[in-house]
Order: structure tokens, then C-alpha cells, then sequence
């Protein structure tokens, strides 16, 4: 079992504009939780802060930011929505 | 099939959709792109998904309506640019009767506004822009006294 | 401009017709007649107004809803024959926002239902006839089981 | 002032279809109010029932049983609405 695991960030909005990219890839440490993704990404990402209501999908589907993460894991983060 | 369009949104064919010997009520809401002439002018809103997801999370939205109100459901949301006006999303529902189509059809709307994984992006007549995603995040236009 | 429609109701015009980039949302509502199958069925319902009185009340109410809720409103209702699965009565709204949209398109067709002096005769698919006046009046078909 | 007065009664559904016709003249006592033309219409129609909710119109206005009618009025029997 590897100590460092890869994942891939999917960013949407503002996020995905300051990053420059939707999709990151981040190594972080086995047995991390998707909510520790955040301290992961880009500066100019950090930048704009977290929203509380921030959601997290992983694999497309829904689940909670202490949801430990796997290898080849896709994280969304999920900022409060406004789409209709 | 997807409920993510990147065209215009056909309402007409939304009601066409739900039309059943059945059932006694048909109803349908859109939401539209308002100006806001007296705020800051918008010019467009565009539409960002989580494609993948939004398609799961509307189709999840569609089944839970199907079932609790005994409905026929379609629900249809644009991505990409939408002009003042133009909707940028329609629900429509059949239903048995009157009191079932209402509440099927104010179900999809407000649990596609709050769970389903799209945002916009303000693009004002001055010029700026700015997402409403929780970040705050704004470029900026034209002064207009509104900051 | 008349309310009611001796031909058939356009769902799709109704909606265009209450297009403002001042709003937020469109809300419609149509009532379609149902088959029935189960019960006795329906072959088609024939709809009877006082046309005068009936026109007055429905732009009565179309004002009661566009002074309450800041709303752009259509009616139209049908009379003479309405064939299962069409529209006999299509409502349409549009407002600021969503909740306003709801309560407006709501608002007008629980109004004329209680309010605008229309009947209803049901013409069933075995040659029965029912007024739906609060008489009870109706002529026989073939015997369904029913009464 | 007449003893008597002349109002059109307009029937619709089936008091239309009893009657034969949807417009009657009925004459009546002056000072009669609305609900006493019910009395004067053909047994076919007095034969349905008067529905308790049904409700009347003076020349296309909504009025009580008891307003009292004048020579030349047009009164509505609107039996309870089924449109929609």
C-alpha cells in the first residue's frame, strides 16, 4: 500500500477560473479525506477561500468532506450551486 | 437523455412531452433571465455544470418526483450563454390532478436549485462578471455606484 | 380580448405571451380531460358557458392576480367539445421570482374553477351523457355498473 | 308602477336542456326578488332540483336570491360551475 495517493480535483466556477484548469491532479497523503484536498490546490484558488456550504463528490457521487479518499479517486468540490 | 442543453430550450415540446389520457392536470414552470435594469444591467447569464453529476442529480430529482406524486416529469437546463428573456430551465409535469401537478412541478424546480451542480456567471451590460458560486468572486465593469 | 375558445387552446402561445425580461419565472397550468378508462370512460367533454358573464369574471380574476402578485397573466378556456387528452383550460403566468410565479398561475385556476359560470357534460364512450351542475342529471348509456 | 313585471331568465346546462331553451320570459309580482322566478319555470326544469348552491346574476352581475327585480331584467340561474 503506497504512503502518497493521486487524486483527481475537479474545479467548477470561480475555482476552475482561478486555477486556469478544471481538473488538477494532487498527491496527498493514504488515508487522507476529501475535504483535505483544499490545502492542496493552487494559491490563487486559496485565495478565494472555501465556502461553507461546500459540497464534495467523489467518483460523481455525492458524500462527506471526512470521506477517506482513494488511489485514482476524482474529487469534486461543490460550491453552493445557482444554477435554474 | 441528457437534461443539460447548450441550445435554446423548447417549452413547447416540454408540455408536448407530459401530455397524457390520464391525467387531468399539466403544469410547467420556467425560470428566466431577468435584466434588472435598476440593480446593475445584466447582458447574459452563463451556465457552468458538473455535467456528469447534474445529469445524475437531475435524473435522481425526476424518479423521487415520478414516485411521490405519481407524475410525468421532464426537466431541461441549459449550460453555456442564455440572453435576457430566455428561460434557462423548464420543468414540466402531468399529473392526475391540479393539486399533484403544483406540487411535482414546484419539487423539480427547487430541488434542481438546490442540489444540482450548476452555476452562473453574471455577465453585467458594464462590462463586469461575476459568479455566484459563494466566493464572492467578481471582475470588474464600469462603475455603477453598486460596488 | 376574449377569454374562451371555441377551437383549440395554444399552450406554446400562452406561454410567449407572458415572456418579460423584468421576470424571473413562468408558471403554466392546463387541465386536460381525462379518459377514465377505469371508471366509465370518457369520449369527450362538452363545455357550456354564460359566455357574457363568464368573460367578465375571468378578466376579473386575471386583474385580482396581476394586482396581487406583480404578475403578467393569460387565461383562455375552451367551450364546446373537448376531446380526452386536450387542454379545456390553459393558464399562464409570469413574475418576479419563482414563488410569486406559483402562487399567481395558482391563483387563476383555482378562481375560475370556483368562480367562472361553465359546465361541464360528460359524453362517455358508451352513449351516456352527465351534466356536472349540481343536478344530477344525465341520460342512460349502456349499463356499466355504475348507475 | 305595474302590478306585474317581465324578466329573462337565462338557463344553462341541464336546465337548459330541460326547458328547451336556454332564455325564458317569466312575469311576476313587481318587488319579486331573484329566487322567486325559480316558481315560475317549467316542471321539466323544477323537476332537476334547485342545487342549494346555486347562485344568481342580475344583467351579467352576481347577486342574492333576495335583490329584488325590475321589468326588463335578465336573471341567471348558475348552477354550481364545473369548467376547468
Amino acid at each position: 500500500m503506497p504512503e502518497q495517493i493521486t487524486v483527481t480535483v475537479k474545479l467548477f466556477a470561480s475555482m476552475k477560473e482561478a486555477a486556469g484548469t478544471g481538473q488538477l491532479e494532487v498527491s496527498l497523503g493514504a488515508g487522507s479525506p476529501a475535504g483535505a484536498v483544499w490545502g492542496h490546490l493552487p494559491d490563487a484558488v486559496q485565495d478565494l477561500g472555501l465556502p461553507k456550504a461546500t459540497r464534495y463528490a467523489i467518483n460523481q457521487q455525492w458524500t462527506l468532506p471526512g470521506a477517506v479518499l482513494r488511489d485514482g479517486d476524482e474529487v469534486a468540490l461543490i460550491l453552493p450551486v445557482s444554477g435554474g | 437523455m441528457s437534461a443539460l442543453r447548450s441550445g435554446p430550450l423548447d417549452t413547447a415540446a416540454a408540455l408536448t412531452a407530459v401530455v397524457s389520457t390520464d391525467h387531468g392536470g399539466i403544469a410547467l414552470f420556467a425560470g428566466t433571465t431577468r435584466a434588472e435594469p435598476r440593480l446593475r444591467e445584466v447582458a447574459a447569464i452563463e451556465y457552468e455544470a458538473h455535467e456528469d453529476l447534474a445529469e445524475v442529480e437531475i435524473q435522481r430529482i425526476l424518479d423521487e418526483a415520478r414516485d411521490r406524486f405519481g407524475a410525468i416529469v421532464v426537466a431541461e437546463h441549459r449550460v453555456g450563454s442564455v440572453a435576457t428573456g430566455e428561460p434557462s430551465v423548464v420543468v414540466a409535469v402531468s399529473a392526475p390532478h391540479r393539486a399533484e401537478a403544483f406540487a411535482a412541478c414546484r419539487y423539480l424546480i427547487d430541488e434542481i436549485k438546490d442540489r444540482v451542480p450548476i452555476w452562473k456567471r453574471m455577465h453585467y451590460t458594464d462590462g463586469g462578471t461575476e459568479w455566484i458560486d459563494g466566493t464572492g468572486h467578481r471582475t470588474a465593469g464600469q462603475p455603477t455606484g453598486r460596488g
